[in-house]
């Protein structure tokens, strides 16, 4: 009896809205949703849903949290970095509002779980950050029969759309291929403004609310452009297409890609010696073969430069990768590259291994 | 009223807005028309017409006084 | 050196967009904000202008956090109850981003300060929530010549302007005055979606960082509405009325109210005990004279239920207050009572003196 | 095109838009028209009175296929 006096006193600034009322929050705590990202779209998604008393919460996510994420995605901190979002995000959600149930699926969307963990839930809302798993969200939506939340942004602009809801449009009805060559549009190489995301997010929260409720009217067969620069919104009406409507089975490939871009990152020497202690670093040596005769740290791989790109599959590019030279330039080329072929963790270390020598080593022979 | 491009389709026409090709008078004929003019958007596969702000088929005829939008997917998130 | 490629890898994603670049960043980082208020309309601004990095930001608040803020306060935490929300903002965004000032007004904004806080900022961004301080800000930012970013919401819709910027219009060139009777419009005792704050906050974050850095088109000499239930987004063109942007003194009362409705609350007889052991509570018994005599708490004023309205000015209507009687019925009735009067924060102490006689004090007469 | 609602003017009068009164051709006499029909209207002091999507002062005149909106202040926060 106090519990549920406590429960509607924290939502009595919506419950005792005209229009929304206990029954509609009653609708919110019964209702399932699933955010697929943890990024810039999906911390406000999540934030403004928890706080709002959704029933079960589902984040799906696996990235860590990386500097570069800090100027849009702000349920975290400059401590977090390299941090699982998803741990941090399921935390600071449940003290935000403990009455609401998070789940973590601590996993890429693939071809292989999508339906089963989209089937789970009653609205699914896509805050990811490629064309791959776009489409692959809104085809296993279409399978499950589960209505999209759909916003993404591009610079100073957003899209949102509610898709696969009551026989309406899906993704495929207005962009029915993704782009072939992901090379110009995929991923945000090209940045985005930090309050974009907010936006979006936000209004793709107030959307799920909405089909949840049945309050207002959602963007069902519609696509809703936003111009932040100039306060340009454009509503676009779509129609169904009924063979998009009918898909029974996703596809074999959906060439999903990891889109946060990391930049190079720097490691001091002494920075280095830390970290090889913990061990979680690959150290990849790129000095000639005559150098690494003169001295070397037994830790480190042997790569010459030359030789790293087509030698790369020796290296794991999900986990962190540290470039050692003779004084750091050479590295810094290497490093650079290696993170634009994908590799989410490099490191250059400052000063080469002459540095190392200098400051921590001085029975290392120098050259 | 012209045709308004959006997200990476303005980048590639350099503008927000250009006079409407008069030479023009299908969906189909347009997006062929933006091809030659802009091959790079080509490249989006799947590129949306909207014209007085309704999604428009290949066949759709097109007035020189319809307001004409370009839109491609983005993916960014 | 290091730090400076830190600082540029935080903002990487801007400083790549075209159009904003290292220089923007710049800007953002040598501008400083005021932002009015720490609530519904507040934490998204603080939480975006933070992320984005604005040089140093003051917070104007003097509330603390109440249940009832949860729904749509998504910086403040459930175990936050009570606190004071400045120290709590303050802290968690330099947890954000440790590169920017935050500066703490803890204080609500009076004519005999307004002009002295406004003045040190460069630029104002109004997420108060009444229309006492809405005018008190509009007139000192014409004062003091400082561009006003306003956002305001109701129910399911919103307002956004940007006033008193180069010359163009401010607030009371479309509401030349207040409403004169605050009952039917003041505060928000109407309710509000959870998420609406966050959509028009992040609008005024934009807003705010357009007029710094130059970038696109900010809503000078326009109103934008948003409806929220329907997408429906109005822009409606004003114009600048000369007196207006002439103001030279504040008015002598601006009719500023505490806005946020609080519910009555309750404490257990075990709750009572500690908090009459910490010392700042009031406790209000509020039986009949031949009850009080029977057995009563050493610590309580008593003012029997009747009476408490004539004799209310006895009580600190600011200060936590608990109310109690027999059994906790007609304290509750009080309670509600002087909650609707403005009394900030009030508890009913739930089973009343007889729970006391038999949880805590045996030795207390029981009638 | 009629008279749209906007915040408390919504709940006042009881709907989001109804047709324009046809007796009334100035802003000054809308407001009139307004204070007689919605009373709880006139508490409100300042109301924007926007046609065509600008600010329109007392003096304006109004024609019947016009988009007049009814703008009061909101304090939400």
């Amino acid at each position: 009896m106090i519990k549920r006096r406590f429960v509607m006193q924290r939502y009595d600034r919506q419950t005792r809205l005209e229009g929304f009322g206990p029954e509609k929050q009653r609708l919110l705590q019964a209702a399932s949703v699933l955010v697929i990202g943890a990024g810039g779209l999906g911390v406000p998604v999540l934030q403004y849903l928890t706080a709002m008393g959704i029933g079960k919460i589902g984040i799906v996510e696996h990235d860590t949290v990386s500097v570069t994420n800090l100027q849009r995605q702000v349920l975290y901190t400059t401590a977090d970095q390299d941090q699982p979002k998803i741990k941090l995000a399921a935390a600071r959600l449940q003290q935000l509002n403990p009455e609401v149930q998070i789940i973590q699926h601590d996993t890429w969307l693939t071809t292989g779980n999508a339906l089963e963990i989209i089937g789970a839930y009653d609205v699914v809302v896509d805050c990811s950050d490629n064309f791959g798993t776009r489409y692959l969200v809104n085809d296993a939506c279409v399978i499950t029969g589960k209505p999209l939340v759909y916003g993404a942004i591009y610079k100073y602009e957003g899209q949102l759309s509610v898709f696969n809801y009551q026989g309406g449009a899906t993704y495929r009805c207005i962009f029915p291929e993704p782009p072939e060559s992901g090379e110009m549009l995929n991923c945000s190489e090209i940045g985005v403004l930090g309050v974009l995301p907010g936006i979006i997010g936000c209004y793709q929260a107030n959307e799920t609310v909405k089909i949840i409720t049945g309050i207002g009217t959602p963007l069902k067969n519609q696509l809703m452009t936003i111009d932040t620069l100039h306060n340009t919104h454009l509503t676009f009406n779509i129609t169904p297409v009924a063979a998009n409507l009918q898909i029974q089975r996703l596809a074999n490939n959906y060439q999903q890609t990891v889109c946060e871009v990391n930049n190079l990152q720097s490691l001091s020497v002494q920075q280095l010696q830390q970290r090889l202690q913990q061990g979680n670093l690959q150290l990849l040596d790129v000095r000639e073969e005559d150098e690494w005769e003169i001295c070397h740290l037994p830790q480190a791989i042997h790569i010459p430069m030359a030789q790293v790109l087509s030698r790369a599959a020796a290296l794991q590019p999900d986990a962190p990768l540290a470039v050692l030279c003779h004084h750091g330039m050479r590295s810094r080329a290497v490093g650079q590259r290696l993170v634009e072929l994908g590799f989410r963790d490099v490191y250059n270390v400052e000063g080469g291994i002459h540095a190392w020598a200098c400051a921590i080593d001085d029975q290392m022979q120098t050259y | 009223m012209g045709l308004l491009f959006f997200g990476v389709a303005k980048d590639i026409a350099g503008a927000a807005k250009i006079d409407f090709p008069e030479t023009v008078t299908r969906v189909a004929e347009l997006k062929q028309w933006l091809y030659e003019r802009y091959p790079a958007i080509q490249q989006l596969n799947s590129l949306m017409i909207a014209v007085n702000r309704e999604y428009a088929a290949d066949e759709q005829i097109i007035h020189l006084e319809d307001e004409v939008a370009v839109i491609p997917p983005v993916s960014g998130g």
